[in-house]
Protein backbone atom coordinates (compact mmCIF):
# COMPACT_ATOMS: atom_id res chain seq x y z
CA UNK A 1 0.00 0.00 0.00
CA UNK A 2 1.74 3.14 -1.13
CA UNK A 3 1.42 6.63 0.62
CA UNK A 4 0.71 10.11 -0.55
CA UNK A 5 1.50 13.26 1.05
CA UNK A 6 -2.33 14.97 1.41
CA UNK A 7 -1.31 17.03 4.47
CA UNK A 8 -3.95 17.10 7.19
CA UNK A 9 -7.03 15.37 7.60
CA UNK A 10 -9.71 17.09 7.49
CA UNK A 11 -13.13 14.83 7.53
CA UNK A 12 -13.44 10.74 7.72
CA UNK A 13 -16.51 8.83 7.23
CA UNK A 14 -16.46 5.13 7.72
CA UNK A 15 -19.75 3.41 5.91
CA UNK A 16 -20.59 -0.35 6.68
CA UNK A 17 -23.62 -1.28 4.28
CA UNK A 18 -25.55 -3.86 2.26
CA UNK A 19 -24.28 -5.16 -1.18
CA UNK A 20 -27.83 -3.90 -2.66
CA UNK A 21 -27.86 -1.77 -5.47
CA UNK A 22 -30.00 1.09 -4.40
CA UNK A 23 -26.56 1.77 -1.78
CA UNK A 24 -24.66 2.41 -5.07
CA UNK A 25 -26.62 5.65 -5.14
CA UNK A 26 -25.79 6.24 -1.12
CA UNK A 27 -22.24 5.57 -1.71
CA UNK A 28 -22.29 8.39 -4.76
CA UNK A 29 -23.74 10.56 -2.50
CA UNK A 30 -21.64 9.99 0.59
CA UNK A 31 -18.34 10.63 -1.38
CA UNK A 32 -19.53 13.67 -3.28
CA UNK A 33 -20.81 15.62 0.16
CA UNK A 34 -17.08 15.04 1.84
CA UNK A 35 -15.38 15.79 -1.75
CA UNK A 36 -17.46 18.56 -1.98
CA UNK A 37 -14.76 21.43 -1.53
CA UNK A 38 -15.88 24.89 -3.30
CA UNK A 39 -12.75 24.94 -5.88
CA UNK A 40 -13.64 21.63 -7.89
CA UNK A 41 -15.26 21.74 -10.64
CA UNK A 42 -18.90 19.88 -10.97
CA UNK A 43 -17.15 17.62 -13.80
CA UNK A 44 -14.24 16.91 -11.46
CA UNK A 45 -17.04 15.68 -8.73
CA UNK A 46 -18.76 13.85 -11.49
CA UNK A 47 -15.49 12.16 -12.07
CA UNK A 48 -14.99 10.71 -8.56
CA UNK A 49 -18.83 10.06 -8.13
CA UNK A 50 -18.29 7.73 -11.19
CA UNK A 51 -14.93 6.33 -9.75
CA UNK A 52 -17.03 5.24 -6.69
CA UNK A 53 -20.17 3.52 -8.67
CA UNK A 54 -17.56 1.58 -10.72
CA UNK A 55 -15.81 0.49 -7.42
CA UNK A 56 -18.71 -0.34 -5.49
CA UNK A 57 -21.02 -2.20 -8.07
CA UNK A 58 -18.00 -4.48 -8.85
CA UNK A 59 -18.46 -5.07 -4.85
CA UNK A 60 -22.10 -6.06 -5.47
CA UNK A 61 -22.25 -7.56 -8.99
CA UNK A 62 -18.67 -9.56 -8.90
CA UNK A 63 -18.01 -9.91 -4.97
CA UNK A 64 -21.06 -10.78 -3.97
CA UNK A 65 -22.81 -12.23 -6.99
CA UNK A 66 -25.65 -9.65 -6.32
CA UNK A 67 -26.39 -11.27 -3.40
CA UNK A 68 -27.99 -8.72 -1.07
CA UNK A 69 -26.79 -9.93 2.02
CA UNK A 70 -23.05 -8.77 1.57
CA UNK A 71 -21.90 -6.31 3.56
CA UNK A 72 -19.71 -3.56 1.74
CA UNK A 73 -17.16 -1.04 3.47
CA UNK A 74 -16.58 2.40 2.13
CA UNK A 75 -14.18 4.88 3.80
CA UNK A 76 -14.02 8.37 2.44
CA UNK A 77 -10.95 10.55 3.77
CA UNK A 78 -10.39 14.13 2.57
CA UNK A 79 -7.58 15.94 3.65
CA UNK A 80 -6.32 19.02 2.90
CA UNK A 81 -4.64 17.94 -0.32
CA UNK A 82 -6.86 15.47 -1.71
CA UNK A 83 -9.35 12.83 -0.90
CA UNK A 84 -8.61 8.87 -0.47
CA UNK A 85 -11.69 6.06 -0.99
CA UNK A 86 -11.51 2.91 -0.03
CA UNK A 87 -14.46 0.32 -0.62
CA UNK A 88 -14.02 -3.21 0.60
CA UNK A 89 -16.03 -6.31 0.28
CA UNK A 90 -15.51 -9.74 1.95
CA UNK A 91 -17.13 -11.68 -1.32
CA UNK A 92 -15.21 -14.12 -3.83
CA UNK A 93 -11.79 -12.16 -4.54
CA UNK A 94 -9.67 -11.50 -7.84
CA UNK A 95 -8.09 -14.75 -8.72
CA UNK A 96 -5.73 -12.74 -11.57
CA UNK A 97 -5.72 -8.84 -10.82
CA UNK A 98 -3.53 -7.98 -12.93
CA UNK A 99 -5.95 -9.34 -16.25
CA UNK A 100 -8.68 -8.05 -14.61
CA UNK A 101 -7.73 -4.64 -14.34
CA UNK A 102 -6.80 -4.96 -18.14
CA UNK A 103 -9.20 -2.67 -20.32
CA UNK A 104 -11.97 -4.53 -21.83
CA UNK A 105 -11.66 -7.33 -19.82
CA UNK A 106 -14.49 -8.78 -17.76
CA UNK A 107 -15.30 -12.25 -16.17
CA UNK A 108 -18.84 -12.19 -17.48
CA UNK A 109 -18.89 -11.50 -21.53
CA UNK A 110 -22.20 -10.01 -21.23
CA UNK A 111 -20.07 -6.66 -19.58
CA UNK A 112 -18.26 -4.43 -21.45
CA UNK A 113 -14.80 -4.93 -19.03
CA UNK A 114 -13.86 -0.59 -18.40
CA UNK A 115 -14.76 -0.20 -14.68
CA UNK A 116 -10.98 -0.31 -13.88
CA UNK A 117 -10.47 1.79 -17.03
CA UNK A 118 -12.87 4.52 -15.42
CA UNK A 119 -11.46 4.39 -12.00
CA UNK A 120 -7.61 4.61 -13.31
CA UNK A 121 -8.67 7.72 -15.99
CA UNK A 122 -10.86 9.40 -13.48
CA UNK A 123 -8.30 9.14 -9.97
CA UNK A 124 -4.69 9.42 -9.46
CA UNK A 125 -4.15 6.28 -8.22
CA UNK A 126 -6.14 2.95 -8.09
CA UNK A 127 -4.86 -0.11 -5.99
CA UNK A 128 -6.39 -3.41 -6.22
CA UNK A 129 -5.60 -6.03 -3.37
CA UNK A 130 -7.53 -9.19 -3.43
CA UNK A 131 -7.81 -12.44 -2.16
CA UNK A 132 -9.46 -15.49 -3.54
CA UNK A 133 -12.27 -16.35 -0.91
CA UNK A 134 -11.66 -13.60 1.01
CA UNK A 135 -12.45 -10.49 -0.42
CA UNK A 136 -11.35 -7.01 -2.70
CA UNK A 137 -10.19 -3.90 -1.29
CA UNK A 138 -9.84 -0.73 -3.77
CA UNK A 139 -8.06 2.17 -2.95
CA UNK A 140 -8.99 5.31 -4.88
CA UNK A 141 -6.80 8.65 -4.70
CA UNK A 142 -7.77 11.94 -5.81
CA UNK A 143 -5.11 14.92 -5.71
CA UNK A 144 -7.21 18.35 -5.35
CA UNK A 145 -6.40 20.16 -8.86
CA UNK A 146 -5.68 23.59 -9.01
CA UNK A 147 -8.97 25.40 -10.00
CA UNK A 148 -10.59 29.04 -10.24
CA UNK A 149 -8.92 32.24 -10.63
CA UNK A 150 -5.22 30.87 -8.69
CA UNK A 151 -5.49 27.79 -11.05
CA UNK B 1 -47.41 19.86 18.59
CA UNK B 2 -48.74 20.82 15.71
CA UNK B 3 -47.65 24.34 15.51
CA UNK B 4 -43.82 23.40 15.51
CA UNK B 5 -44.71 21.49 11.68
CA UNK B 6 -44.12 25.41 10.32
CA UNK B 7 -42.45 23.83 7.68
CA UNK B 8 -44.26 24.93 4.18
CA UNK B 9 -46.46 22.26 3.14
CA UNK B 10 -45.05 20.26 0.26
CA UNK B 11 -46.86 17.23 -0.62
CA UNK B 12 -45.63 16.07 -3.55
CA UNK B 13 -43.90 12.81 -3.66
CA UNK B 14 -40.39 12.61 -2.62
CA UNK B 15 -39.08 10.41 -5.82
CA UNK B 16 -40.60 14.14 -7.91
CA UNK B 17 -38.73 16.53 -6.05
CA UNK B 18 -39.83 19.47 -7.96
CA UNK B 19 -37.13 21.82 -5.48
CA UNK B 20 -34.29 19.81 -5.96
CA UNK B 21 -35.24 19.70 -10.07
CA UNK B 22 -34.96 23.28 -10.23
CA UNK B 23 -32.21 23.86 -8.12
CA UNK B 24 -30.37 21.45 -10.74
CA UNK B 25 -31.95 22.94 -13.55
CA UNK B 26 -30.56 26.34 -12.51
CA UNK B 27 -27.05 25.21 -11.18
CA UNK B 28 -26.48 23.87 -15.13
CA UNK B 29 -27.68 26.98 -16.46
CA UNK B 30 -25.12 29.38 -14.32
CA UNK B 31 -22.74 26.88 -15.30
CA UNK B 32 -23.10 27.14 -18.71
CA UNK B 33 -23.23 31.10 -18.49
CA UNK B 34 -20.19 31.23 -16.56
CA UNK B 35 -17.76 28.90 -18.87
CA UNK B 36 -18.55 31.29 -21.47
CA UNK B 37 -17.80 34.79 -18.87
CA UNK B 38 -14.71 32.91 -17.58
CA UNK B 39 -13.26 30.90 -20.55
CA UNK B 40 -13.02 27.87 -18.34
CA UNK B 41 -15.09 25.37 -15.92
CA UNK B 42 -16.48 27.01 -12.84
CA UNK B 43 -15.63 25.74 -9.26
CA UNK B 44 -18.67 24.36 -7.14
CA UNK B 45 -17.88 27.69 -5.07
CA UNK B 46 -18.44 29.96 -7.82
CA UNK B 47 -21.76 28.22 -8.68
CA UNK B 48 -22.64 28.33 -5.23
CA UNK B 49 -22.13 32.53 -4.75
CA UNK B 50 -23.50 33.10 -8.43
CA UNK B 51 -26.50 31.50 -6.99
CA UNK B 52 -26.54 31.80 -3.51
CA UNK B 53 -27.30 28.57 -2.89
CA UNK B 54 -25.03 26.15 -0.54
CA UNK B 55 -22.39 24.10 -1.44
CA UNK B 56 -24.37 20.68 0.46
CA UNK B 57 -27.15 21.57 -1.70
CA UNK B 58 -26.28 22.00 -4.95
CA UNK B 59 -24.24 18.41 -4.64
CA UNK B 60 -27.76 16.65 -3.02
CA UNK B 61 -29.59 18.72 -6.37
CA UNK B 62 -26.95 17.16 -9.05
CA UNK B 63 -27.40 13.64 -7.60
CA UNK B 64 -31.14 13.48 -7.86
CA UNK B 65 -31.13 14.50 -11.24
CA UNK B 66 -28.50 11.65 -11.80
CA UNK B 67 -29.40 9.16 -14.33
CA UNK B 68 -27.90 5.66 -14.19
CA UNK B 69 -25.93 5.68 -11.43
CA UNK B 70 -23.35 3.49 -12.76
CA UNK B 71 -23.20 2.22 -16.66
CA UNK B 72 -23.74 -0.87 -15.08
CA UNK B 73 -27.25 -0.36 -13.75
CA UNK B 74 -28.90 -1.04 -17.13
CA UNK B 75 -27.22 -4.34 -17.42
CA UNK B 76 -27.82 -4.75 -14.28
CA UNK B 77 -31.75 -4.52 -14.43
CA UNK C 1 -35.47 -0.62 24.43
CA UNK C 2 -38.68 -1.74 22.63
CA UNK C 3 -39.52 -3.34 19.90
CA UNK C 4 -41.57 -1.91 17.19
CA UNK C 5 -42.90 -4.40 14.47
CA UNK C 6 -41.59 -2.50 11.26
CA UNK C 7 -41.74 -5.83 9.34
CA UNK C 8 -38.89 -7.12 6.78
CA UNK C 9 -35.85 -4.98 6.89
CA UNK C 10 -34.75 -3.70 3.34
CA UNK C 11 -31.82 -1.84 3.94
CA UNK C 12 -29.17 -1.34 6.63
CA UNK C 13 -26.39 1.78 6.74
CA UNK C 14 -23.50 2.31 9.24
CA UNK C 15 -21.90 4.89 9.32
CA UNK C 16 -18.43 6.04 11.64
CA UNK C 17 -18.24 9.90 11.33
CA UNK C 18 -16.06 12.38 13.22
CA UNK C 19 -17.64 14.98 14.87
CA UNK C 20 -17.24 18.09 12.42
CA UNK C 21 -20.61 20.57 11.72
CA UNK C 22 -20.03 18.98 8.10
CA UNK C 23 -21.07 15.50 9.02
CA UNK C 24 -24.42 17.24 10.40
CA UNK C 25 -25.46 17.64 6.45
CA UNK C 26 -24.09 14.37 5.29
CA UNK C 27 -26.26 12.74 8.37
CA UNK C 28 -28.73 14.42 6.45
CA UNK C 29 -28.59 13.29 3.61
CA UNK C 30 -27.80 9.49 3.87
CA UNK C 31 -30.58 9.33 6.12
CA UNK C 32 -32.64 10.75 3.32
CA UNK C 33 -31.56 8.63 0.95
CA UNK C 34 -32.03 5.41 2.28
CA UNK C 35 -35.90 6.70 3.63
CA UNK C 36 -36.36 8.21 0.25
CA UNK C 37 -37.54 4.83 -1.18
CA UNK C 38 -41.03 4.86 0.41
CA UNK C 39 -44.05 7.11 -0.86
CA UNK C 40 -42.81 9.80 2.03
CA UNK C 41 -43.92 13.74 1.05
CA UNK C 42 -40.85 15.80 0.69
CA UNK C 43 -42.62 17.37 4.07
CA UNK C 44 -42.36 14.22 6.31
CA UNK C 45 -38.95 13.78 4.32
CA UNK C 46 -38.19 16.76 5.94
CA UNK C 47 -39.39 16.08 9.39
CA UNK C 48 -36.92 12.86 9.48
CA UNK C 49 -33.88 15.18 8.32
CA UNK C 50 -34.74 17.58 11.05
CA UNK C 51 -34.96 15.05 13.61
CA UNK C 52 -31.68 13.34 12.55
CA UNK C 53 -30.36 17.28 12.42
CA UNK C 54 -30.84 17.68 15.93
CA UNK C 55 -29.71 14.31 17.29
CA UNK C 56 -26.43 14.58 15.74
CA UNK C 57 -25.70 18.23 16.46
CA UNK C 58 -26.57 17.28 20.27
CA UNK C 59 -24.03 14.71 19.91
CA UNK C 60 -21.37 17.33 18.26
CA UNK C 61 -22.38 20.30 20.62
CA UNK C 62 -23.29 18.58 23.77
CA UNK C 63 -21.91 15.08 23.58
CA UNK C 64 -17.89 16.44 22.37
CA UNK C 65 -18.27 20.07 23.63
CA UNK C 66 -17.75 20.86 19.69
CA UNK C 67 -14.31 18.96 19.91
CA UNK C 68 -14.09 17.36 16.34
CA UNK C 69 -11.82 14.32 17.09
CA UNK C 70 -15.06 12.88 18.74
CA UNK C 71 -16.66 9.39 16.71
CA UNK C 72 -20.05 9.52 16.06
CA UNK C 73 -22.01 6.31 15.30
CA UNK C 74 -24.96 6.92 12.45
CA UNK C 75 -27.40 3.76 12.13
CA UNK C 76 -30.42 4.18 9.64
CA UNK C 77 -32.14 0.81 9.23
CA UNK C 78 -35.18 0.90 6.48
CA UNK C 79 -38.24 -1.78 6.78
CA UNK C 80 -41.37 -2.42 4.93
CA UNK C 81 -43.17 -0.60 7.59
CA UNK C 82 -41.25 2.21 8.95
CA UNK C 83 -37.35 4.05 9.37
CA UNK C 84 -35.47 3.34 12.27
CA UNK C 85 -32.31 5.24 13.99
CA UNK C 86 -29.59 5.35 15.82
CA UNK C 87 -27.29 8.13 16.76
CA UNK C 88 -24.79 7.38 19.34
CA UNK C 89 -21.64 9.31 20.86
CA UNK C 90 -19.18 7.91 22.95
CA UNK C 91 -19.10 11.96 25.08
CA UNK C 92 -20.08 12.96 28.11
CA UNK C 93 -23.36 11.09 28.68
CA UNK C 94 -26.78 13.09 30.34
CA UNK C 95 -26.91 13.53 34.12
CA UNK C 96 -30.72 13.38 33.95
CA UNK C 97 -32.69 12.47 30.98
CA UNK C 98 -36.25 13.10 32.08
CA UNK C 99 -35.21 17.23 32.27
CA UNK C 100 -32.97 17.18 28.85
CA UNK C 101 -35.84 15.95 27.64
CA UNK C 102 -37.95 18.91 28.90
CA UNK C 103 -39.62 21.35 26.20
CA UNK C 104 -37.29 23.95 26.35
CA UNK C 105 -34.54 22.74 28.84
CA UNK C 106 -30.90 23.37 27.62
CA UNK C 107 -28.09 23.20 29.40
CA UNK C 108 -26.65 25.69 28.04
CA UNK C 109 -28.38 29.01 28.68
CA UNK C 110 -27.36 30.87 25.22
CA UNK C 111 -29.25 27.64 23.68
CA UNK C 112 -33.36 27.13 22.71
CA UNK C 113 -33.46 23.53 24.51
CA UNK C 114 -36.03 22.40 21.21
CA UNK C 115 -34.19 19.59 20.00
CA UNK C 116 -36.19 17.10 22.19
CA UNK C 117 -39.00 18.30 21.02
CA UNK C 118 -38.48 18.07 17.27
CA UNK C 119 -37.46 14.84 17.89
CA UNK C 120 -40.98 13.77 19.74
CA UNK C 121 -42.61 15.84 17.29
CA UNK C 122 -41.64 14.31 14.31
CA UNK C 123 -41.02 10.90 15.04
CA UNK C 124 -43.14 8.14 16.29
CA UNK C 125 -40.55 7.07 19.12
CA UNK C 126 -37.62 9.12 20.78
CA UNK C 127 -35.20 6.78 23.27
CA UNK C 128 -32.45 7.80 25.03
CA UNK C 129 -29.77 5.54 26.24
CA UNK C 130 -27.27 7.40 28.40
CA UNK C 131 -24.52 7.11 31.02
CA UNK C 132 -22.27 10.14 32.22
CA UNK C 133 -18.74 9.76 31.15
CA UNK C 134 -19.79 6.90 28.47
CA UNK C 135 -22.22 8.78 25.91
CA UNK C 136 -25.16 8.58 24.57
CA UNK C 137 -27.76 6.82 22.21
CA UNK C 138 -30.80 7.87 20.63
CA UNK C 139 -32.80 6.19 18.85
CA UNK C 140 -35.85 7.24 16.35
CA UNK C 141 -38.61 5.38 14.30
CA UNK C 142 -40.54 6.46 12.55
CA UNK C 143 -43.44 4.47 10.57
CA UNK C 144 -44.66 4.88 7.48
CA UNK C 145 -47.52 7.04 6.91
CA UNK C 146 -50.31 6.14 5.08
CA UNK C 147 -50.03 7.80 1.77
CA UNK C 148 -51.94 8.70 -1.43
CA UNK C 149 -54.39 5.93 -3.05
CA UNK C 150 -53.77 3.00 0.04
CA UNK C 151 -54.27 5.52 2.86
N1 LIG D 1 -14.96 -6.59 -6.07
C1 LIG D 1 -14.71 -7.56 -6.95
N2 LIG D 1 -14.81 -8.86 -6.60
C2 LIG D 1 -14.55 -9.85 -7.47
N3 LIG D 1 -14.19 -9.63 -8.76
C3 LIG D 1 -14.06 -8.37 -9.18
C4 LIG D 1 -14.32 -7.27 -8.31
N4 LIG D 1 -14.11 -6.13 -9.01
C5 LIG D 1 -13.74 -6.50 -10.23
N5 LIG D 1 -13.70 -7.85 -10.36
C6 LIG D 1 -13.31 -8.61 -11.56
O1 LIG D 1 -12.65 -7.73 -12.45
C7 LIG D 1 -13.29 -7.73 -13.71
C8 LIG D 1 -13.17 -6.38 -14.39
O2 LIG D 1 -13.92 -5.40 -13.69
P1 LIG D 1 -14.44 -4.13 -14.49
O3 LIG D 1 -13.29 -3.48 -15.17
O4 LIG D 1 -15.21 -3.28 -13.55
O5 LIG D 1 -15.40 -4.74 -15.60
P2 LIG D 1 -16.87 -5.35 -15.50
O6 LIG D 1 -17.46 -4.96 -14.18
O7 LIG D 1 -17.62 -4.77 -16.65
O8 LIG D 1 -16.72 -6.84 -15.59
C9 LIG D 1 -14.71 -8.18 -13.43
O9 LIG D 1 -15.30 -8.77 -14.58
C10 LIG D 1 -14.51 -9.18 -12.30
O10 LIG D 1 -14.14 -10.43 -12.81
N1 LIG E 1 -25.62 13.69 23.00
C1 LIG E 1 -25.71 14.39 24.14
N2 LIG E 1 -24.71 14.37 25.05
C2 LIG E 1 -24.79 15.08 26.20
N3 LIG E 1 -25.83 15.87 26.52
C3 LIG E 1 -26.87 15.94 25.68
C4 LIG E 1 -26.86 15.22 24.45
N4 LIG E 1 -28.02 15.49 23.80
C5 LIG E 1 -28.71 16.32 24.61
N5 LIG E 1 -28.02 16.60 25.73
C6 LIG E 1 -28.48 17.47 26.85
O1 LIG E 1 -29.89 17.65 26.71
C7 LIG E 1 -30.18 19.06 26.67
C8 LIG E 1 -31.40 19.33 25.81
O2 LIG E 1 -31.13 19.03 24.45
P1 LIG E 1 -31.97 19.78 23.33
O3 LIG E 1 -33.41 19.56 23.60
O4 LIG E 1 -31.47 19.33 21.99
O5 LIG E 1 -31.65 21.32 23.55
P2 LIG E 1 -30.34 22.18 23.21
O6 LIG E 1 -29.50 21.38 22.24
O7 LIG E 1 -30.85 23.44 22.60
O8 LIG E 1 -29.63 22.40 24.50
C9 LIG E 1 -28.90 19.72 26.20
O9 LIG E 1 -28.82 21.06 26.61
C10 LIG E 1 -27.84 18.85 26.85
O10 LIG E 1 -27.61 19.22 28.17
MG1 LIG F 1 -17.28 -3.16 -13.20
MG1 LIG G 1 -30.08 20.24 20.69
Amino acid sequence: MSTDNLGKLENRVQLKLLSVPENIGLCRVVVASVAARKDLTLNELEEIKVAVSEAVSNAIIHGYDNNPDGIIFLEVKRFEKGLEILVEDKGKGIEDVEKAIEPAYSSNPERIGLGFVFMKSFMDRVEVDSRVGEGTRVRLVKKWPANGEEG
Amino acid sequence: MGEIRRFLRDDSPVKVSRSLKETAFKVNRTKENLSKELGREPTIGEISSALDIPVEEIVEAMEAVQLPSSIHDTVYE
